[in-house]
């Protein structure tokens, strides 16, 4: 009577298995522990948050084949497909914002450097939905999307469905499930609850999504002292909180500091170039220690 | 020394004490919310309570006399709309225990909150389903807890609001997704457990100074008891204790006095 | 060209019709004009923040023929049906909350005082759902929900689709999108922007689902005052905002008063008994004012 | 008097006059964030700006270089999550207009922000759809902005990205719950609006110092010019201003000056 017939996303709090709150590991712990090759991992952060540092030491610790979820792959996908870490791309948008292309994407897509890289592109509204529902612990997102675009002709993930009510066409996508989300945020209390502030993307929707999930923060407080209403995720709904200084710069953390823009403009000449993107990363990433 | 407590207190802190530290519990009004409280306030501090109301890891002083009183929220970690409550905590399967009430039960712990009689002319309208069909397939586990008598233990509800094992004891089996469904009923008479293969409940354990023939007056079908019959532990003066002070906090503030 | 071919719920600012900033009507005249006799309403609140004040006007305009829609009928909807204002309910949990029966709902459904209603019932994950799908514009929900229960029996609204990615079994409910949306909540700024905190329940689901909107609030101020991710619903989306101070009372308004559980007790006994009832409806509601 | 200006910034000023007070726009990073702005600042105080990244009603003081910079969030009403955006907002019926940039352009306007080649052996990888082919068919009405040339106006996309009028004009004809899409298309050279029966493109005014020659020479296909072709207005003195000021914080902001 103990065998439990649950085939839930989320295996949390069973009677055999409990999670009073998170646990505190540091970033080299989680990431060893939790990324593993071959998984699926969603690092999310809609502009804001993106957690780099966590990034950065999946490069280091030279994670291979991986499939990479999320809606923006922004420069810190940019770096783990130049690194060589990336399998599969599912994206729905693939620039460096505001700025232009996202070239170590574009090698591998164009060139395959450092190798071929499979890619499965969504709308954003799609993607925004399929976590929703990933969170939601749904199979599937419906949504009224992708009417007329060619998109669908290209991911056979895309259906369609008739509603049983009006007889309209709706799209609808498998959700988002992925077997480690990672994600960062303003701060943590003792307990591991976690607050994420200002632009709170689908940030809550990756860890909720998510068989797995670690959270890297700026600091640990006594107390969140927020407002009822905050985006505030469990420690018991998380498996790792790790504290990361300055963890999603050059994006940014409302509150600690400002999106580096100019980095972001530099990014482009860097990684136009094979050679300047390597030298980069050796530097920036290889030789900087735990955190960067 | 032996110590005075009524039934009520008997069903209460046993079903307090099938709580535990870490437990994740949806917790349904009325007893199921008494009973979460004092597990919160005794052995289980660490236990994590969920109202349908958004609450999320809410620790009342007084119970809430509704699923959304201001105490709740206040005493919260957050409060999240309804509809994130249903989707992303109880269907995403962040939920390891719910805690029902319910009006009526059968055997294989389907429960009826929904009418006496027929529905489309019924002797009785009862509230309705609320938030228990999905707490009892989407929870890991249900917890039961209600009053022992012949009106409320019958061999079939006259409706299934919400799903035990099925009107046949099969209602959960190849359903993918789905919960264990109701894994002990504490009354103040007993606790029972469904059959492992039947899925029927039978008794496996007796409050203090109950027999069976008093169980077997109070329930609808022939209940049948366990080989291994366990009499329950009698609760503690501190357990009584905090109950007593519990619901003392309670009247004075819902009486307005507070 | 002008035409639109916009069959959407929720008509706002059009190039042919716009809305600045939601109207500050009284109680009277927001009523008045956007609750019709035979109209399908939703007043939300989810034990919190019950548009107690917004009920009794609908009471006292003598408005008949209403479809109410609400998660938990409460108080207010016990009110509205012995008052003679309703035709159908729909709802998913109907008592009086802690205390028993709402014996007006009862009387009504039981015994066809005053008259006979017709009920629509769901479970309350399925309302929640369809409040949200009718927020988001869909026809309808999706969810795991209704499993081995005998509402679907009974409801014929209720259906099961097939996920088209894993084939499992889901019910589906049609979307929530009721002609007028009422729901109380803290305070509007002077642009009509509304901040509802505490539980908030499916307070900005039912206003964005609807067609037409009446928000009453405890006071207008000049800056709501408030922190990023709070629950805030701009004035466009809204159609009238009006100023009810204790418009939620017996039922209570996080911030400004608590629920009276004493008077929820004493309903009991008034609304058990048609004498009573019409008596205390008389005194406290056909006799009191633009405010009760 | 006559004013010096860029066709730069007379395709941003007239794309800025589109918008109007009360309209809730849907905002595009670039050239479209850069028109909403101006509007804001000149004309349209009232417009409402709507960012992807779940910033509603935002007024910031530069222009963001991402769709989520944080001065966005800070001078937002509220920010809501980016589901809720694309569910409640953007599908639930709520957005007036969606300002779109793209990378191509056909004569039925439709979009092509994915790639140039073929798709399973692209010449060049572009970014991907994004918001946009949601905005497009969700939004009541759509207005696009981007540079005219030969290369980015094209007969027929690579890829349809986001529908414009589909690949043979009649994309949106019967489909239940759908935008009038785009009304018109603003260049550094004219401004195009859809033929009412046909949806193909035509030039309805052309900007000061244009000659149809030179719409012709940097448009991919047989463009055609409205019987009652206008000129569009210069830009004013006081636009030009705010526009080279906002510009000039932008730069200064982006560069880490400030």
């Amino acid at each position: 009577m103990q065998r439990s017939t649950l085939g839930l996303v989320n295996i949390v709090s069973t009677t055999k298995r409990r999670t009073i709150m998170a646990e505190f590991l540091s970033l080299h712990d989680a990431v060893a522990r939790y990324v593993e090759d071959g998984a699926t991992v969603a690092m999310e952060g809609f502009t804001h948050l993106i957690p780099f540092a966590a990034g950065h030491e999946v490069i280091r610790q030279k994670k291979r084949d991986l499939t990479l979820i999320r809606m923006t792959p922004d420069l810190v996908y940019d770096q783990l497909i130049g690194a060589g870490c990336v399998k599969k791309l599912i994206f729905s948008w693939g620039g460096n914002p505001g700025v232009g292309s996202l070239h170590r994407l574009r090698d591998a897509v164009e060139k395959g450097w450092p190798h071929k890289i499979e890619i499965l592109e969504h709308s954003h509204a799609a993607m925004a939905c399929a976590f929703e529902a990933g969170a939601a612990g749904l199979p599937l997102a419906v949504l009224r999307g992708y009417v007329g675009s060619e998109l669908p002709n290209v991911n056979d993930q895309i259906k369609f469905i008739e509603c049983p009510f009006t007889g309209e066409r709706l799209a609808a996508v498998p959700s988002i499930r992925p077997d480690v989300s990672v994600v960062h945020a303003q701060k943590a209390d003792r307990k591991g609850n976690v607050l994420v502030e200002g632009i709170i993307g689908v940030q809550k929707e990756a860890v909720m999504a998510a068989k797995r999930s670690i959270v890297t923060v700026e600091e640990i407080v006594d107390d969140l002292n927020t407002h009822p209403n905050a985006c505030v995720i469990p420690g018991w709904a998380i498996s790792a909180v790790v504290v990361a200084e300055k963890g999603s710069a050059p994006s940014y953390a409302h509150g600690y500091y400002d999106r580096d823009n100019r980095f972001y403009k530099e990014w482009d000449a860097i990684a136009r170039d094979r050679d300047a993107f390597t030298k980069w990363l050796e530097e920036n990433v290889y030789n900087a220690g735990g955190q960067s | 020394m032996s110590l005075e407590y009524t039934s009520a207190e008997m069903m209460t802190v046993t079903a307090a004490r099938a709580l535990e530290n870490g437990m994740t519990c949806f917790v349904g009004i009325g007893l199921p919310s008494e009973a979460a409280n004092l597990a919160r306030l005794t052995h289980a501090p660490e236990v994590v309570l969920i109202y349908e109301s958004g609450t999320l890891q809410t620790k009342p002083d007084v119970l809430p006399l509704s699923i959304g009183d201001g105490e709740l929220c206040e005493s919260a970690l957050t409060t999240v709309s309804v509809p994130e409550m249903f989707r992303y905590w109880l269907q995403g399967g962040h939920i390891s225990v719910g805690f029902l009430g319910t009006a009526q039960i059968d055997r294989y712990a389907n429960l009826n909150t929904t009418l006496i009689g027929d529905y489309h002319d019924p002797k009785v309208r009862l509230p309705g389903g609320g938030g228990a069909p999905e707490i009892a397939t989407n929870a890991h586990e249900v917890f039961i807890t209600l009053k022992h008598s012949k009106r409320t233990f019958v061999k079939d509800v006259d409706f299934v609001t919400t799903l035990g094992f099925g009107r046949d004891g099969k209602g959960r089996d190849g359903v993918p997704n789905i919960g264990k469904g109701p894994t002990r009923v504490i009354t103040d008479l007993c606790v029972m457990k469904p059959d492992p293969e039947t899925k029927e409940l039978v008794v496996v354990s007796l409050h203090p100074g109950v027999s069976r023939e008093d169980v077997i007056e109070a329930t609808g079908w022939e209940i049948r008891f366990a080989d291994q019959l366990e009499s329950t532990p009698e609760p503690s003066a501190h357990e009584l204790e905090v109950l007593r002070e519990l619901k003392d906090r309670t009247d004075r503030k819902h009486a307005g006095e507070v």
